[in-house]
């Protein structure tokens, strides 16, 4: 068995395990600790098929950004885990079939047809995957690209105008009143009779 | 060749800019000039309307833009010009609550124009990909504009509610779009269909695809079983977003449908159609049967809207474009309808408290016979009453159903119809033969009754002259 | 040897476990968040596999959109459960029922 | 002026007086009120008298013709018109002279009552509808008549709207009516299908040829035509002429203003339906078993009614018995085809029967409105002319030879006799007892009402006297006709062929033509008359009425125990009120209250209507359980949405 | 072939649409002015009927003063107004009817004007209806009409208006819907919703019978025919003295008017395949139904079964064409069936509402329908009296009035197409003279019952005035139906000639 697939397998099993600690771990954290694995894996496989921008970015952005978000969240809003109700829907068994019938659907569709005989080869690698990603987005993918930085903004926005109290003890600017400050505000003259010395 | 793309894309980077422009200047206006956000707001609807008029292409050309992700036809033009209409009744009738609520914050106009972004660069889109962006656009803001009231419970578990699920539903629609590039290789509606023309719409991914992609659709439109989300949002969320969420977002859902399904998947249309017929009779059972038994006007309008959105999925599924235009007038004229239904909830809700209960319609036309008038206008107009326009909508569907050959969903849909004319004919009741409860004088703003009046004689006036506003739906498909 | 197939198993797989997730789950609101992490984790999967097997960018490119959405639409999801919890004090999913009917 | 405004006068004279009275009744007062009225009916007597006397005595050409028309489409002609002919001359005049008596009648009976005004508006206005209806010369106008006398009626039986009975009655009279109406009105459907035309010219003349047809009801059985069309228009006749057994109507008809609409009805509307039948010989020509059903129907209607006048004590009752028995005889004629016999038999019954029911008015006022003959008695001494003319209309009415009573009465059982169809034996048996019968209760009304000890109490009998002239006069014109009309008349009017342009029978079916053959003039007849079983038939009851309430009344109490059953019987009237009262109106209101309540109500209107109705309310209630409000719920849902969308439309498909 | 060259039907139709749309904004402290101008309005708008009469042209099947303007042309939908023998003297009626109840509202206390609009507009809608020759049109109006109606029935009626208000509204629109649907089918086939177009279009059987089947719901609900009539008696009951008069004399119409301008001539072989459904329901309808009135307790109710009852003389006479043609194999008689059952409908307008008007003279004294709260009435009110005596004479199908000429008609061609037909439709003889004249024994005849009776004052002038009207009405069409008849003859021959020859394609 080559190198490869034994990489391959490895890490599938590795994600696959961990997404399901991710939603089966009692504990908030480790289900964060699982899915940052879930990511560090899947991020290997994405290597092997040739995305290595991609691979990074997902470290980079989920590891580095969000899950870090995630558990400042968590941490922030100190969830007692007794008051947790423990396990699963009371209709797991229902649940877990429909679950499966899903992934048997769609293993079906996948063995079923064609897909399985596309055999993964590695030619002759065609240039920096990262700069041809890099002219891609900045010539063909413009358009989309500039609403993504709308939707970034939106989430700042959001998060912001959501989340953001005014705490009477925390100090901030008020940028109106920045702008209509008039000079008396600024500027107090002192008037001051020179000391004489004697 | 960029700049003619930058031309034909003006009034989604004006509105953007606009945006932007609304969100900092914000900043520097003090809560007791708040209106000029206000006016702000309105302006941008007006000058991209203008925008958008000028540009208009004539009808039945369409253009393509920025290597084909972005496309402009005479179905995209009229549906942005009827979001700018809606958006600027909404913000009319939003702020007279926003002011009582005390939520009148620069937030709200800025995420509603990106919301209204969301919509238009969806409308226009010609690729999964920016349709995708367009949705998540629209969704994100939506999410944040119900949970805008921060000290509301109700509004964040609904913000909650919607969040989760909505995600979910892009999650599935995404694995489905995924299928789809996979079996044909492209993200481009105009390139999918081209490659399905080729003969390989027997492919079982696709199917797979297809199926995933409807019901992201389905989710988003609120079609049964996947509406679950949506009595409970329209509850939680602040009447001013509740009113918003009911009327503008449905325009961009259904470009959403047309472009997916019509413009990328046409040639599939029997396998979507059979799919659409079974979301479209649930839909109008169960939105109309679960509405009776409503007595928040909030779940009850909710409920209304699925079944009306039962209503549009059978134009789209007729697959033709009678039906399409069918379902584009009846989104459109839909859209005004509940905008003018939320605005006489929001006008009774006094001082903060919501007139949620539809006991507060009681004795309406005693308190205010005029309000009562517009009301009764839009509910006959929601209940398929000739000559209001709802009635043309209703016709012009259940025709194409007809056309398609779906005559046993004709009648269905017109038995639900009388159905559901019960709880439309329950709140005329309450507003006109029973007495008030309160007899508090009902006060609104001089632009807010305006609009009202306006919203509410179009039902009447839209039906009597019905004949342009079909046409425009007729010619935006050829 | 590998194939396409088995990309696609692994993202059809962790796809289902996001998806048992949501609807399973009895626990609290993050966990529902991650799984949604974990869907879009799985289409991801998909795309890349896709696009490399299709030898095609549009692939990635879509990938690369979808991580900055996802991005987003965390840092959306985590705020609005924070107000979420500051008006109930729990983000526990049974106890958010106040809505329904 | 010419004829047909004069006709047309004849009709509308009446109508005009009778809006002036009733709508104006308060500008034109009392006195207004009759005079207009008498002054109308007067003159449409006057006319009407004219215009016979031109159809009898110059050679008339018979007159038919439309005086408007009332529709036209799918090639009918409706119309309204007139046909003049020696049947309806007589008719006119013998309605307008009756209804002119009782006009001057009324004056004085009706003094101080408040509907003055209103009485004398139904009376002309009763005028009216019979002219139209015996002038008529299509079914349209006669089914008009019809309905019209019969309103008037209704409209006269309750006029002392306050009297419970008396509204009861109309009501009574009205329906009974209509259900004679539903077979006139079918017969006249049947008539317009078959000869496709309402005229009666041109059903006549279309009628032979449908003689053979017949249709099929109940599937396979096949009915003459003609029988159909025939028994379909008499049981309107039998309404209308109260023969059994829609008779019921006519004793309880008494309720109103007792002789007045008494008379009325006995005199001239309850003969429209002998006339119909007579105006319509040559259609009844043709089909012998509906004559047989008559002349059946006659007879019962002569005996039994008969009979039940006997036990009667109500002095109008036993007047309106006696009517209806003798309308039986007229019916009996006309079962025996003797049409003309019943024409005359109706002519000279109008006159005596006129006088007995204004004799027994004039008894009534005498005695303060009591009718029950047991507190009367010996009443001759106070009030002679009464007494005398009620002999002589008792005379008349027994058929006492020489009286016109006996010439017609005679004829019909001559006539009867030589009947040979179905039912004659029978009817000839009827006849016969029937002269027994009228001579008994005839006889015991007398003896009761004039004669013997008085039985009134003091205080009544100090008041009693004779009536003032308003009344009496009238019986004295009366009783003249009574007397001597038969014996003046008889010969032209049934051998003369005066009546042949109306009635036309073949000759070898006609009894006149056989009776003709040995009749040698009235005076010989009515001598012959004496020789006759008929003759000492009605000896026979008068000597049994004599011998009971004359000179020994405590028989009369004995035979009544002895022949209790009997008697109850026919106190019973056998029953018929009963019955209709029990199982007609009361079963028809049972079901109608079933219809409403459970058919409308329950049914229809609970179940199905409001029971959909709450169907979809509890299917609401439960449906909405559905949305619990969890989260995990509307993910699965969607989820199962998903999974099931892609079974059944992917791999099931694919 | 428009005489006039001026809108007229146009006139009659909005004219008091327009004018009823203002009065619903004029305020109760103007009362008085509102009544006027809305009487103003019906007059005029029955003169202009009368112009309209007086110009038709009596020779002709064809419509006259016809209008044709497109108003949707993306489906080819006309604003196309005509009338002809069938559909004029109803709109003639509808005006009529206005007028009386326009004065017999005038003591209305209650937002007075608002009703007098509500009024004005319905009867515009009404005359539309009459008027429209194309489908689209006639459904507008048909729909639209149930929104005055539910809220005069819901604003000015009795204690349980609202149940009776919301059933009839959605029992009309249910019935609506399938013909919506069948209007749908129609014009995707033939590409036009034009009338005359429709009736022309070769139909297959099954096709057509289901049409029937979708017009038959409508109209069967409207007229409405045995099953589906429980909302007429709860409506009728609930209704403002106005609203039941309208709803009577004109609402019941449209059920029958769209029989004869939709059901038959769009469909003659499935009505012809079927009207053993229509003769069998509307026989029911006359001998049942007048069971059923026998028993009710309740004057308005009792008025409203025997509307239901002589309606089936209607539905009778319209579909008595082809059992005729099958018993005697020629059409003699289907004119006369179809015109009896016109006349009818005329009739029925002016008797109707003329009892319902005495029942509500009744109720503004005493103020109950039930006939146990009356007796003697003759006593207190002889005028009233008289009138209320005529009408349900009337009712109960006097000849010479105008309830005797349909019912007639109808009898006698019934007869020509079944023995049992005429046989039973006959039986309302007895009936409807059995429960019109207890009636009347037992509010009109007996003593004074009670004190409210003893203390009723006659009628006033305003009532005069609308029973004298109607009075005359029902007596002219019983004396002379012949300028009626003629006017329709020429139509009603047509529609035989279009119904008896088959329309399925070859």
């Amino acid at each position: 068995m080559p190198i490869i697939e034994i990489v391959f397998y490895l890490f599938s099993t590795v994600a696959t395990l961990a997404a399901l600690g991710v939603i089966t771990s009692r504990n908030p954290v480790y289900s964060v600790l699982f899915l940052v694995l879930a990511f560090f894996s899947s991020a290997c496989i994405w290597l092997l098929l040739e995305a290595e921008f991609l691979a990074i970015v997902l470290v980079l952005v989920y590891v580095g950004a969000v899950m870090v978000l995630f558990l400042f969240v968590v941490m922030m809003l100190d969830i007692n885990l007794t008051k947790l109700k423990s396990g699963f829907a009371s209709y797991l068994p229902v649940g877990i079939m429909v679950a499966v019938a899903m992934v048997a659907q769609l293993l079906m569709l996948i063995w079923a047809r064609g897909a399985s005989s596309q055999v993964l080869e590695y030619g002759e690698s065609q240039g920096s995957n990262t700069q041809l990603l890099g002219e891609w987005l900045y010539t063909q993918y413009l358009y989309p690209f500039e609403i993504a930085g709308f939707i970034l903004l939106v989430a700042i926005v959001a998060a912001i105008s959501l989340t953001h109290r005014r705490r009477p003890e925390t100090k901030y600017q008020d940028p109106s009143r920045q702008v209509q400050v008039k000079r008396e505000e600024r500027v107090r003259l002192v008037k001051m009779d020179a000391e004489k010395e004697d | 060749m960029i700049l003619s793309d930058l031309q034909l894309a003006l009034p989604e980077i004006f509105l953007a800019a606009m945006a932007c422009v609304v969100l900092v200047a914000d900043l520097f206006i003090t809560e007791q000039r708040r209106g000029l956000t206000h006016t702000l707001a309105l302006l941008t609807l007006v000058f991209a309307a203008i925008i958008t008029l000028r540009l208009m292409l004539p009808a039945g050309e369409s253009v393509l833009a920025f290597s084909e992700t972005f496309v402009r036809d005479r179905f995209g033009d009229v549906m942005k010009l009827f979001a700018y209409l809606v958006l600027a009744g909404v913000f009319v009738y939003a702020k007279h609550f926003l002011r009582a609520a005390g939520l009148f914050k620069g937030e709200f106009y800025a995420l509603s124009l990106f919301a209204l972004l969301g919509v238009m660069i969806m409308v226009s889109a010609a690729s999964m990909l920016t349709v995708y962006l367009g949705l998540e656009l629209l969704a994100l803001s939506s999410y944040a504009l119900v949970a805008i009231n921060r000290d509301s419970a109700s509004g964040s578990e609904a913000a909650m509610k919607y969040f989760i699920l909505g995600s979910l539903a892009s999650g599935i629609l995404l694995y489905g779009m995924s299928l789809i590039y996979g079996a044909t290789g492209t993200l481009q509606l105009g390139e999918i269909s081209a490659a399905l023309a080729g003969g390989m719409s027997d492919n079982l991914m696709l199917s797979f695809g297809l199926a995933f992609m409807v019901v992201g659709i389905a989710f988003k439109l609120g079609a049964v079983p996947f509406h679950m989300w949506l009595p409970d949002v329209y509850q939680g969320a602040p009447a001013a977003v509740t009113l918003l969420i009911a009327s503008l977002p449905k325009l961009g859902y259904l470009a959403l449908a047309i472009r997916l399904l019509a413009d990328g998947m046409g040639n599939m249309h029997a396998d979507w159609q059979a799919m659409l017929v079974v979301l479209a009779a649930l839909s109008l059972i169960l939105g109309n049967v679960v509405a009776i038994a409503q007595t928040n006007i909030k779940r009850m309008l909710a409920y209304s809207t699925i079944a009306h959105v039962g209503f549009i999925l059978i134009g789209i599924l007729a697959a033709s474009p009678a039906g399409y235009a069918a379902a584009m007038f009846y989104t459109i004229v839909y859209a005004m309808m509940s905008a003018g239904a939320f605005a006489v909830m929001i006008l009774l809700s006094g001082s903060g408290v919501e007139a949620e209960n539809l006991d507060d319609f009681k004795g309406l036309a005693k308190r205010s016979p005029w309000y009562a008038l517009m009301m009764l206008m839009i509910m006959f107009s929601l209940a398929g009453i000739p000559v209001f326009v709802g009635f043309f909508a209703k016709w012009q569907v259940i025709a194409a159903a007809i056309q398609a050959g779906f005559v046993w969903l004709a009648v269905l849909a017109v038995v639900t119809a009388v159905i559901g004319a019960f709880y439309y004919l329950r709140v005329v009741k309450l507003m006109y033969f029973d007495e008030p409860d309160n007899t508090a004088p009902i006060a609104a703003p001089i632009d807010f009754r305006a609009v009202l009046t306006v919203n509410g004689l179009a039902m009447l006036g839209l039906g009597i002259f019905s004949g342009g506003l079909i046409g425009l739906c007729v010619k935006a498909f050829g | 040897m590998l194939t396409l197939a088995h990309f696609l198993t692994l993202g059809a797989i962790l796809f289902s476990i996001g998806v048992a997730g949501i609807f399973l789950n009895r626990k609290n609101i993050i966990i529902l968040l991650m799984s949604i992490e974990l869907l879009l984790l799985a289409v991801n999967m998909n795309f890349v596999a896709f696009s490399r097997f299709l030898d095609n960018m549009d692939g990635q490119v879509f990938v690369f959109f979808i991580l900055t959405v996802a991005a987003a639409e965390a840092a959306i999801g985590l705020a609005i459960l924070v107000v979420l919890f500051r008006n109930r004090q729990t983000i526990n999913v049974e106890d958010i029922e106040e809505l329904k009917g | 002026m010419d004829i047909k405004t004069i006709l047309l006068l004849i009709p509308l004279l009446p109508l005009v007086g009778s809006a002036i009275a009733g709508l104006l009744r308060h500008q034109v007062g009392r006195v207004g009120a009759h005079s207009i009225t008498i002054l109308a009916v007067g003159a449409s007597f006057a006319l009407s008298a004219w215009v016979a006397w031109q159809v009898f005595t110059t050679d008339w050409q018979v007159l038919n013709y439309t005086v408007y028309e009332w529709a036209v489409l799918d090639g009918i002609t409706f119309e309204i018109g007139f046909l003049i002919d020696s049947l309806t001359a007589l008719m006119m005049a013998v309605v307008t002279f009756v209804s002119f008596m009782v006009h001057v009648y009324t004056v004085g009976y009706m003094k101080d009552d408040p509907g003055y005004q209103r009485f004398f508006s139904y009376i002309n206005l009763f005028t009216f509808a019979m002219l139209m209806l015996v002038m008529a010369n299509n079914f349209l106008q006669l089914f008009f008549g019809w309905e019209a006398v019969g309103l008037v009626s209704y409209l006269l039986i309750g006029f002392w709207f306050k009297k419970e009975s008396a509204v009861r009655a109309n009501l009574k009279a009205f329906l009974v009516n209509r259900a004679g109406d539903f077979g006139l009105l079918l017969g006249v459907a049947a008539v317009l299908m078959y000869m496709g035309s309402l005229d009666y010219a041109e059903v006549f003349a279309a009628a032979p040829s449908v003689a053979g047809e017949t249709m099929s009801v109940f599937g396979g059985v096949e009915w003459s035509v003609m029988t159909f069309i025939c028994i379909a228009l008499f049981i309107g006749a039998m309404g209308k002429s109260a023969q059994v057994p829609l008779h019921v109507w006519l004793p309880d008809a008494m309720e109103g203003p007792t002789p007045i609409s008494a008379l009325i009805h006995a005199a001239t509307m309850v003969t429209a339906g002998i006339f119909m039948v007579a105006r319509l010989s040559p259609l009844y020509e043709l089909s012998g078993t509906a004559l047989s059903f008559i002349l059946i129907i006659g007879a019962i209607t002569a005996l039994f009614m008969g009979l039940v006048g006997i036990v009667q004590n109500d002095i109008k009752r036993v007047v309106a018995y006696s009517t209806l028995s003798q309308l039986g005889y007229m019916t009996v004629a006309l079962g025996a085809s003797a049409y003309s016999v019943a024409i005359f038999h109706l002519m000279t019954h109008a006159f005596f029967k006129a006088l007995l029911f204004l004799g027994a008015g004039s008894v009534i006022i005498a005695m303060h409105h009591k009718q029950d003959m047991r507190e009367m008695g010996g009443l001759a001494r106070i009030m002679p002319i009464t007494a005398i003319t009620a002999w002589v209309g008792s005379l008349a009415l027994i058929g006492f030879p020489f009286t016109s009573g006996f010439f017609s009465k005679d004829l019909i059982i001559e006539s009867v006799k030589l009947a040979d169809r179905t039912g004659a034996g029978f009817a000839t048996f009827a006849v016969y007892a029937g002269v027994v019968v009228t001579a008994l209760y005839t006889f015991r009304m007398l003896y009761l009402t004039f004669h013997g000890e008085s039985r009134a109490d003091k205080e009544t009998l100090s008041h009693a006297q004779e009536s003032p002239w308003v009344v009496t006069v009238p019986l004295i014109l009366l009783a003249i006709p009574s007397l001597f009309i038969g014996w003046l008349t008889v010969e032209p009017l049934l051998f003369g062929g005066a009546l042949s342009d109306a009635i036309n029978v073949a000759a070898a079916r006609d009894p006149l033509v056989q009776i003709g053959e040995h009749f040698h003039g009235a005076t010989a007849f009515a001598l012959h008359g004496f020789a006759t079983p008929v003759f000492w038939l009605a000896m026979l009851g008068v000597a049994i009425a004599t011998w009971i309430y004359l000179f020994q009344p405590a028989i009369a109490a004995t035979l009544k125990q002895r022949l209790h059953p009997v008697w109850s019987i026919l106190d019973l009237k056998y029953g018929f009120d009963e019955f209709y009262q029990r199982v007609i109106a009361g079963g028809g209101l049972k079901l109608a209250g079933f219809f409403s309540e459970r058919g409308d109500r329950t049914l229809i209107d609970g179940w199905i209507v409001h029971g959909s109705a709450r169907l979809v309310g509890a299917f609401s209630a439960r449906l909405r359980t559905v949305q619990t409000g969890f989260l995990y719920h509307y993910a699965f849902a969607m989820i199962i949405g998903l999974v099931a969308l892609v079974f059944a439309f992917v791999l099931l498909k694919g | 072939m428009n005489a006039m060259n001026w809108p007229i039907l146009s006139l009659i139709v909005w004219l008091p649409i327009i004018v009823g749309v203002v009065l619903l904004f004029v305020s109760d402290a103007r009362a008085g002015l509102g009544k006027l101008i809305a009487l103003a309005a019906s007059v005029v708008a029955l003169l202009l009927t009368v112009v309209a009469i007086s110009g038709f042209d009596l020779s002709t099947a064809a419509m006259q003063f016809q209008e044709k303007t497109v108003w949707i042309e993306a489906f080819s939908i006309h604003y196309h107004l005509g009338v002809d023998g069938l559909s004029l003297p109803l709109i003639a009626l509808t005006a009529l009817i206005t007028v009386i109840v326009v004065i017999a509202g005038w003591a209305i206390g209650d937002r007075v004007n608002q009703y007098m609009g509500a009024f004005l507009i319905l009867s515009g809608l009404m005359s539309g209806m009459f008027a429209a020759l194309d489908a689209m049109l006639f459904y507008v109006f048909f729909e639209a009409m149930l929104v005055p109606m539910f809220l005069i029935i819901g604003i000015w009626g009795g204690p349980n208006r609202i149940l009776a208000t919301i059933k009839f509204f959605l029992f009309t629109f249910f019935g609506s819907v399938f013909m919506l649907v069948g209007l749908i089918w129609l014009y995707l086939q033939s590409g036009s919703f034009a009338v005359a177009d429709l009736h022309q279009l070769p139909l297959s059987l099954t096709a057509q019978i289901w049409l029937f089947l979708a017009f038959l719901i409508a109209f069967a609900v409207k007229v409405p025919m045995w099953p589906v009539h429980t909302w007429l008696p709860d409506a009728h009951v609930e209704a403002p003295t106005g609203g039941s008069v309208v709803l009577a004399a004109v609402m019941l119409k449209i059920g029958g008017y769209g029989l004869v301008r939709f059901s038959l001539p769009i469909a003659p072989d499935g009505a012809a395949a079927l009207d053993w459904l229509v003769i069998g329901l509307s026989l029911v309808a006359i001998v049942y139904i007048g069971f059923v009135a026998l028993a009710q307790r309740d004057m308005k109710k009792l008025i409203a079964y025997s509307s239901i009852s002589h309606m089936g003389f209607a539905t009778l006479g319209l579909f008595l064409t082809f059992a005729i043609v099958q018993n005697t194999g020629q059409t003699d008689g289907a004119v006369l069936g179809i015109s009896g059952a016109m006349v009818q409908m005329i009739s029925h307008g002016f008797i109707s509402g003329a009892m319902f008007l005495a029942v509500g003279v009744l109720y503004d004294r005493v103020h109950s329908r039930e006939i146990s709260a009356y007796g003697g009435v003759a006593n207190t009110m002889p005028w009233f009296a008289m009138f209320a005596v005529l009408f349900f004479m009337a009712n109960s199908g006097l000849p010479g009035t105008s309830g005797f000429v349909g019912e007639f008609m109808v009898i006698l061609a019934a007869f020509k197409a079944n023995f049992w037909f005429a046989f039973f439709a006959a039986m309302t003889l007895i009936l409807g003279a059995a429960y019109s004249l207890w009636l009347v024994k037992r509010v009109f005849y007996g003593e004074v019952a009670n004190d409210n009776v003893a203390s009723l004052s006659d009628l006033n002038a305003r009532e005069w005035t609308i029973m004298v009207v109607l009075a005359l009405f029902t007596l002219g069409l019983g004396l002379w139906p012949y300028p009626l008849i003629e006017m329709m003859e020429p139509s009603v021959a047509n529609l035989v000639d279009h119904i008896t020859t088959t329309k399925i394609n070859p």
